[in-house]
């Protein structure tokens, strides 16, 4: 059986900033963009693996941007190159990149960052107007800063490009077709604006998971076709089927 | 050398992947050669279809993870319709488990099931994460003793009960519901549990309450599977944090006749394996011959 | 802001060491300044002394671990004698812990603390490590009614009843000890488990039972300290599995007026420190200006 | 306040053998031999710290000769140098280096050499024979080698020294006074052999312990004067002062 589930170890892990890490471990990996993998550097504390978007895949290579938060992450982040790594993935459904025509914007929020890296060299050969907002200063923009024509950039503090959320500085209207990953207050108002403007919007949702292979249902969304799990109908979501509100 | 019998349905071994964590089966075809497992046991399922509960459905906590999925589920016909056929393909026994709100909702969806290709309905009394029902069996045994009662008369395929660790007196539960014609005890279901948010200053979980598992309730969940192995007569099947063959071995030692495994399957999707290999391997160290050799040596 | 008053004794924080993990109060003092405290709770003592349980006191389990010390302690007379003057110049506020194997031992030796200088007798009448008794007054409440009943007529001490996650039902048994004349309930002592060595095929403990804590029970212990502040008039004292000050936070936000700490001081020798600490550092944060401005407060 | 608990890092981790292990910590420590700490590289899991016997005190360095054994000693092994760990210590009533005197037996068991290794450095200077039993080969023994004039050593398997256990190369008779440390059974048989020839044999009890400093009382051994903490009346006993059974 060729397994999903990979006992490896690191190659490097790289600190992006004060609390920002890239992880990257060798292999010859295939995956669509905003697929993810349940890492796991611990024998059984924390119960749980932990849910990491595909940041890019390259070189013979796979990487995993991530953000220090709690138990999980922070054992992430102290791994140094040649200590033991499960990966367990892809996992998820990911962007349809034949959904990337016309005019085509790509928004992130902060760690939204990370599948949008990927997804965005997948697409590289296209149009797309990249929207980026972080708290202070950005990560995680190589790529996209050397490809991209347009990149808007945002900082909450105006350290780095405009000032304030990202969100206020789009507008959906004149794209055909929107891509955002961010956090979840972000996210509902990009889908509400897309709602308005009649511009269909793909979001990637963030829920907490335990199998993060549609066996526990602990990760559903609610959607207009009913309750859907994050890790196998989802991560991305039709932002016109899901039902948000504070319970999503 | 590994099989056992269980109200005479016969596993090729003792290890069957518990309800709720284990989807219907195919889940984990990725990871394994799932018919490597003694049984499957499905997904809670109710005689009408459920979404589950809103709000948060989980919270990771110390040694283990609380759940309030609140038994989302296709329904008992749906369930027979798309994903029995799979199920059984795994080649693993099959083994419906059944939760309810009313007696009349057991009984309904047990009959469906009865007439279906499953091996074992497994009668979920101890649900704690549906405000209206299934837990509500759980706690009195004079409760269950009627339920399981009329359930059992109207069904003939072989009845397991699957008691919660939350009953008042688990013995007392159990043999009430072994009096009432259940063919096996399996327990225990989790431990109600409660977290809060002391940010937003509000409980974790809509309902309160959730089910914690995982290896935090392991120690509980063995003496309580000791102590109804040691008061009834039917089989018995143990779960409760079993994370490694060492852990599953300790229940078989109380008195189990098989085990399944939950919130393990979430450390390792292939971890079942891994415990039925072991199990084999104790076994050949230790020079026994059959499970239930080492069944209740204790 | 951090003063907190249980049954009138004023405590000068709401953190408390747990009883059988800090000894007599003196064993930390090479690790911090034990006056921080805002009490401490002394070693279960019975009127006559005792030698605990023989073979395996201690095994170690996935998030806590198990005991089953079995009350060894001098006696009531000698800890008077011997430890009290000790415990009481930690500066701490002193709570004698008592178990009992019988009524007239419980009362014997709460007649003898209420003439010496305790703050605050904690009536312990659910340690399951005792063959005889202690336990056998945690499970029912009509039991408890009865014990509490007569130990408070016998003394003018404040009294709090401590009492065991396996009672039948933790919130009849908290009203029955309420009713019985209680000052303050605390809870929870340790859950029954069990561990088996699967090489010798014996149970690990000689009494096959022992008691679980530490934080694979702080879920269960925290639900059931939320359901007895809400059901009972009198302060309450949570405890089970704290190991942080997040973890005293959510138990004081379930309406606990204080809490203990027992495994945790396994932890980190200080640990009570970080937790004082820390709650004080969040009411800052979050503007919360006394304890019980944020008391039951979801 | 001084306190015995301290937060600071590995110096280095030496593999002696296949599963046993020597970490060193910088530093200016002072304790009596037959002391220990209460080791701990994780922050909850598991619950309890490690403990274990000052292997030597030298060079402005501590040093703890460990095996393999389960969770803890597995994660202690797997630190390099500059990682975190705590210690709190040095716990216990120790050897009385006083005692030593007249014709001096120590007696070492297996991992047994670890307070043992410390305790010669202590009494060096004095005329002491000493036995050390292993199952194969033999590890731990560099100081003793150098300077002991009469080392005897026998491995189970015979591929080094005498063959079989070291107690069946020892009699005590010969001896003033005996100094124990191994495993349970070996130290029931060397204290009634003692106890048979008259001579008093002081042994280092290996019990599991929690708090480690008298607070919690799991660690008691059964003696003719009721039950005492190995963590602070021991974990060093006059053999004759033991209950010895399947008990203790
Ligand atoms: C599909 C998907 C892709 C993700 N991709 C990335 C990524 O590329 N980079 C990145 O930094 N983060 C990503 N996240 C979020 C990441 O999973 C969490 O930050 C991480 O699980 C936190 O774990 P912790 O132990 O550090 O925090 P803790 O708070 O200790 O975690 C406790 C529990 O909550 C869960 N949890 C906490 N925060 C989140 C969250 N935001 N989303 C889901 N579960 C959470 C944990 O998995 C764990 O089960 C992704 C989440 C999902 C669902
Ligand atoms: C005073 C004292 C000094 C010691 N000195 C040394 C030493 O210098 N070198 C060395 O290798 N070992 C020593 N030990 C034994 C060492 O403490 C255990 O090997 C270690 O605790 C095993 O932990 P684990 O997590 O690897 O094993 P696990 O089996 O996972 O441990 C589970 C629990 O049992 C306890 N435990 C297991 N075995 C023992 C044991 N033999 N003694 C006490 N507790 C045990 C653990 O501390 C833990 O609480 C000493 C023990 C004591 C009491
Ligand atoms: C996410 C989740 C969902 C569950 N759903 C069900 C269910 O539908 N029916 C049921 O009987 N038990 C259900 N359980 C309980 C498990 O089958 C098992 O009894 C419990 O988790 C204890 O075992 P464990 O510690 O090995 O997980 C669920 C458990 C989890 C973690
Ligand atoms: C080693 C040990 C000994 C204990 N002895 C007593 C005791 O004598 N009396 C008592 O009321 N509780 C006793 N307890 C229970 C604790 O006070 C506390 O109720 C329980 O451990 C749960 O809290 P925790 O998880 O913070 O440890 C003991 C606990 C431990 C771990
Ligand atoms: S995480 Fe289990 S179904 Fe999605
Ligand atoms: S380990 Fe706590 S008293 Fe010895």
């Amino acid at each position: 059986m060729n397994s999903k589930y990979i006992e490896t170890v690191v190659f490097e892990n790289e600190k992006v900033n004060e609390c920002v890490y890239k992880i990257s471990i060798q292999g010859d990996f295939e995956a669509k963009p905003g697929q993810f993998y349940m890492l796991r550097a611990w024998d059984e504390e924390p119960v749980l693996s932990r849910p990491i978007s595909i940041n890019d895949i390259e070189g013979g290579k796979i990487s995993f941007l991530f953000q220090t938060v709690g138990r999980g992450t922070n054992i992430l982040s102290k791994l140094r190159g040649g200590d033991e790594i499960k990966i367990m993935g892809p996992l998820g459904n990911g962007f349809d990149v034949d959904k990337v025509k016309g005019k085509v914007a790509m928004l992130s929020g902060g760690m939204g960052i990370a599948p949008l890296n990927y997804f965005y060299r997948s697409v590289m050969d296209r149009e797309i107007d990249f929207y980026a907002g972080f708290r202070n200063t950005p990560y995680g923009m190589e790529l996209v800063n050397e490809h991209c024509k347009s990149v808007t950039i945002a900082t909450e503090d105006g350290s780095v490009g405009k000032t304030g959320y990202i969100i206020d500085h789009f507008e959906p209207r004149d794209y055909d077709v929107v891509f955002c990953c961010g956090p979840e207050k972000m996210m509902a108002i990009v889908i509400k604006k897309c709602e308005e403007a009649g511009v269909p919007v793909y979001v990637s949702m963030e829920k907490k998971m335990a199998c993060g292979i549609g066996a526990c249902l602990v990760c559903t969304c609610k959607t207009k076709d009913g309750n859907k799990r994050s890790c196998t109908d989802g991560p991305v979501f039709l932002g016109s089927e899901l039902i948000i509100n504070d319970e999503c | 050398m590994m099989n056992v019998n269980i109200c005479s349905v016969e596993l090729k071994n003792p290890v069957i992947a518990a309800s709720g964590t284990f989807g219907f089966g195919q889940e984990y075809a990725d990871y394994f050669d799932v018919s490597r497992l003694g049984g499957i046991s499905s997904k809670g399922l109710t005689f009408v279809p459920r979404q589950g509960n809103d709000w948060e459905r989980m919270h990771e906590v110390k040694g283990g993870m609380m759940n309030s999925v609140g038994l989302q589920n296709p329904g008992v016909k749906e369930f027979i319709k798309s994903e029995l056929e799979g199920m059984r393909n795994t080649g693993a026994a099959v083994i419906a488990n059944l939760g309810g709100s009313t007696v009349e909702d057991y009984i309904k969806g047990a009959k469906l099931l009865d007439n279906a290709d499953v091996d074992i309905i497994e009668l979920n009394i101890s649900c704690p994460n549906v405000k209206e029902g299934g837990m509500a069996f759980g706690i009195k045994s004079c409760v269950a003793n009627d339920v399981v009662r009329q359930v059992r008369a109207a069904v003939k395929k072989p009845l397991m009960v699957k008691l919660s660790p939350n009953a008042q007196d688990i013995v007392e539960m159990a043999l009430a519901c072994e009096e009432a014609g259940a063919d096996s005890i399996s327990l225990v279901n989790t431990f109600k549990g409660m977290a809060i948010d002391i940010r937003t200053k509000k409980p974790v979980f809509k309902n309160l309450f959730a089910g914690v598992s995982g290896p935090a309730i392991k120690p509980m969940a063995l003496r309580m599977v000791y102590e109804v192995c040691k008061a009834v007569k039917v089989p018995v099947v143990g779960m409760g944090g079993i994370s490694s063959a060492e852990d599953a071995i300790e229940f078989i030692m109380a008195g189990a006749h098989a085990v399944q495994i939950g919130t393990a399957n979430f450390i390792k999707p292939d971890i079942c394996v891994d415990i039925i290999d072991g199990i084999e391997s104790f076994m050949k160290q230790e020079g026994i011959k059959r499970i239930e050799d080492m069944r209740g040596i204790i």
